[in-house]
């Protein structure tokens, strides 16, 4: 069980999101095929795989770096409304977390909510259009409810809070990203993009509760 | 779907070596990261235009770029938007000091990923104007949506943008000149049948033999509706009649009737379906200045056509006509 | 396979339609009986090329009328030799008093009516070579077979013909350049999907998803053999390869390589296809000098592709270059 | 039962064809799919139903008049390779049976030689080389061999043997016409052209045996 997220654990949790991202590569295009074009598995999963890749090249010196370098490959690689979007969220949490050695509870919530500002800001979905946002969203307000709770339980917690967004995203009608362009026949699909949020956050936690 | 393809990662890159292959009086090419120029870039003292978007769609972009249309394409993978770093090296490489526009079919990732590439233009000192193509009258354009999407007239603004470049005109004038090219133009499109990402391997939508999806975006996204097929004329009049309301068209307005198909659809067929285009058109009082008829704005290899109607004006006519030497479109020279 | 389609029985007059309402400045059609000659036909003191066959190959032959090219086309029924009553009508609108070259692609009903067609010409006192076409490799040249069949070839035939007839070149010049190239001139190619002639309603042949049809002609016929489905690179290998072998091509051989699509493969698969043939074709040291690729000798939505190399020489390069102004292909002007 | 083959007859014969053809398209093309480009019924039955109308319209003097009318039909509307060859094989007919009101079996049978004659000639064919050539050679001959028999009989012989020669071309491996492009590919089915040729003289047969 990790204090807090130093650098290892951040390097860990990219690493351990890629290989989930890999395995859900299909699953994930397969939810975008119906309400949108089908690629967002493999948009991911060509993210993060360059992502682990640079980082094992280059080995940052601390928390904010490693997001930084991570955001910026993720920026070049993704493409799709996904890729500036997850890069602004990884973005945003590296200025929050500059200067940190390590991030506490308390620090990572200020860094996804930092992340989850930046998404909206550029993407300007609202909770409940349907997005990665309402996975995010109840995500950021779990875990600002622990700030003082361990870090394992906390992000445990957190990942539950996207999980259950990410489900209620199924009956919902988008209003943003191509699932929009559908109107009343986007209902009744779980949008990939928050099932992907999901993924990370788990991933996060799940990194958190290894000793 | 079986295509011609070796390993699906790499088709994009290989259809990019492949352009460049066949067309070196033409163009150049960067592999990372992915673009292609105009063999003559930058041309100094001129306005350069900047597109891209997904794969999938070609010859749009890739096959536009050349003498008179566009200085540089940046092609993303199949059917996914390019990242910023592909427009910041291409818009670096075809600069010529007089600015760059960026015509940006209007979907999220596309207008996200132009948007980052026009700050990251801008911090290198080039102005940049973005203009957003969303023609496509079947999705309505309100708070509940990501807006229409920008199809068919794409292949409008960038010839007539791309001539007011090579003309000389300035930014904002050329910038100004393709939004008035967006404000007269409406699209819409039919699928017969869905297509197949490669990586994906499978048709992003099924459709029965009797099935035609009406009001299709070129990315295999579903249409509109679903409806019973119907015969070319009624197919011609289903994409017409809301392309022409929309604007709306009036009598005596005068024209560009495009009529395009979706990678899979024959030319036998496009011809057969202009025709009746031709008579709603010529029904409602609309005066056909200038035609087009081919597979220009594709989705992969899905079958079906799209139909786009531009309202024109004594400068769009001209800079329509004038010289334009691309791989795909080619007259004047 | 679902068509944009009226009446199957009315597809070939109302394409024709639409070419002609399309392209008002470069065509002019008839269609009892059917034929599409350029506009400004007859061009008077100069030889004039007439060619034609069954509907289903567009933009062959009825888009490669016009200034530089084709005089006169008449489309048959969708895979059906036109008559020789539509070659007499058309040789007579078109002929400007030095005679008319028949480009025929050797298929026996082909064959029967043009030569039928060449005998009601002269018999009207005009003068008329007839030019076989017959590039396809994938059939044995043989006693035992109607000869090889023309494909491909075809375009480069009309398009360097086109080019000696409107430089002035007498009857006789202007056969010999066409039979020059045909000389010069070989093709091959596969087909991943079969196609459906309309009336007929359902595939000319089936397919498995992991099989191709090797050697295919341009009229849905199955073709030489039926291989496992290949990647793009061995498949320009297996295309290629005979080809380079039959005439045989040499080091140093000038040719022109021509992918051209089927119908129903779109662009991108194609150039990823050119490039490992101009990878193929330099490795076995031929020199391309000229390029070609895109959907031109089609076999209605068939998926699929061919390659033709021709080798080259300096007159058929300047021809070749000359100024062309047709509905599908056009440079120069 | 008819004595000889006049004009009425030869009208009614062309009619019959007409009648078959139509209702045999589908079955010629979808022998003509295997080893050819599955047009011909519609072709033949195209072809010959423009000759009906033609015939209908401008009622031709004798027998040799309504073979030429109907030549000149086809040979405007079938197209492919057996346009010009059917147009050929009742040009011929017609020549030899110029002037004559009425056409006796033995006058028939030199129609259909002539017109055998000038189909070879034109596609260069030999029997055995799976075309229509295989249903038409025995049936002049069956015909020849029956000179003096009466009409009806001796037409009902030499349909008999255009259908066993239509049946002898499913092993064959065809020399001639699209077909050949397929080598041995093309055993194992029945020619398209024979079939029809056999359609034509079964329905001149059953003509002759009318009252
Ligand atoms: N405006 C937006 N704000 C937030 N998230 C968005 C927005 N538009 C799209 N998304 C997210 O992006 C996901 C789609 O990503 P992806 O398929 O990779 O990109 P694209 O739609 O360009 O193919 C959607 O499921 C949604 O969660
Ligand atoms: N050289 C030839 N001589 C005689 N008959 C031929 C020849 N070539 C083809 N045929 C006949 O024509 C038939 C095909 O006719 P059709 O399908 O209408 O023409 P096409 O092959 O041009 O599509 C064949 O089945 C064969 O019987
Ligand atoms: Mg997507
Ligand atoms: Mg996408
Ligand atoms: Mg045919
Ligand atoms: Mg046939």
């Amino acid at each position: 069980m990790r204090e807090a997220l130093d650098r290892d654990a951040i390097l860990a949790w990219l690493a351990l999101a890629a290989d989930r991202l890999e395995a859900e590569k299909a699953n994930l295009s397969e939810l975008d095929r119906p309400i949108g074009d089908g690629d967002h598995g493999v948009n991911m999963a060509r993210g993060f795989a360059a992502v682990r890749a640079k980082l094992a090249a280059e080995q940052p010196a601390d928390p904010a770096a490693v997001l930084k370098a991570a955001a910026m490959v993720l920026l070049s690689t993704v493409g799709g409304a996904s890729g500036p979007l997850y890069a602004t969220l990884l973005l945003q949490a590296a200025g929050k977390a500059t200067g940190k050695p390590s991030l506490s509870t308390a620090d990572w919530a200020d860094c996804l909510a930092a992340g989850l500002a930046g998404i909206v800001q550029r993407g300007k979905a609202a909770v409940g259009d349907k997005t990665m946002v309402d996975a995010l969203d109840p995500a950021v307000r779990a875990l600002d409810a622990r700030r003082d709770q361990p870090l394992a339980a906390a992000l445990a917690a957190s990942a539950e809070a996207a999980r259950e967004g990410m489900a209620a995203t199924v009956p919902l009608v988008a209003r943003k990203g191509r699932a929009s362009y559908l109107g009343e026949r986007s209902a009744g699909h779980q949008d990939p993009g928050a099932t992907s949020s999901h993924l990370l956050l788990q991933a996060l936690a799940e990194t958190a509760a290894r000793s | 779907m079986k295509k011609i393809i070796n390993d699906p990662e790499a088709l994009v890159d290989e259809a990019v070596e492949g352009l460049a292959a066949a067309h070196p009086d033409l163009v150049r090419i960067s592999l990372c990261p992915r673009y292609i120029v105009r063999a003559d870039a930058p041309v100094s003292g001129k306005v350069a235009l900047l597109s891209g978007g997904g794969s999938g769609h070609e010859p749009l972009h890739g096959g536009f770029v050349g003498r008179g249309m566009l200085a540089a394409a940046c092609p993303g993978a199949v059917f996914t938007s390019p990242t910023p770093d592909q427009m910041l090296e291409a818009g670096k490489a075809i600069h010529g000091g007089a600015g760059i526009v960026q015509i940006v079919k209007n979907y999220t990732g596309d207008v996200m990923n132009f948007d980052m590439a026009a700050d990251l233009l801008r911090a290198e000192g080039i102005e940049v104007e973005n203009v957003l193509v969303d023609d496509d009258v079947a999705v309505k354009d309100s708070l509940y949506t990501a807006g229409r999407r920008g199809v068919g007239l794409t292949l409008a603004v960038e010839k007539i943008g791309g001539a007011a470049a090579e003309a000389g005109m300035g930014l904002a004038e050329v910038a100004g000149l393709c939004r008035r090219v967006v404000a007269n133009g409406r699209s819409m499109g039919v699928a017969l049948t869905a297509c197949t990402v490669p990586h994906a391997g499978k048709p992003s939508f099924a459709l029965a033999e009797d099935e035609m999806e009406l009001g299709i975006g070129i990315h295999g996204e579903p249409g509109r509706e679903r409806v019973k097929l119907e015969p070319a004329d009624r197919i011609a009049e289903l994409l017409l009649g809301p392309i022409i309301e929309d604007l709306p068209f009036e009598r005596d307005d005068r024209v560009l009737l495009f009529v395009n198909g979706m990678g899979g659809t024959p030319l036998i067929e496009l011809y057969a379906l202009y025709r009746k285009a031709a008579e709603i058109a010529a029904a409602h009082g609309l005066e056909v200045e200038r035609r087009l008829v081919g597979s220009y704005v594709t989705s992969l290899e899905m079958a079906g056509a799209s139909i786009t109607l531009l309202r024109l004006d004594d400068e769009m006519i001209r800079l329509w006509d004038a010289p334009v030497v691309t791989p795909a479109l080619r007259w004047g020279a």
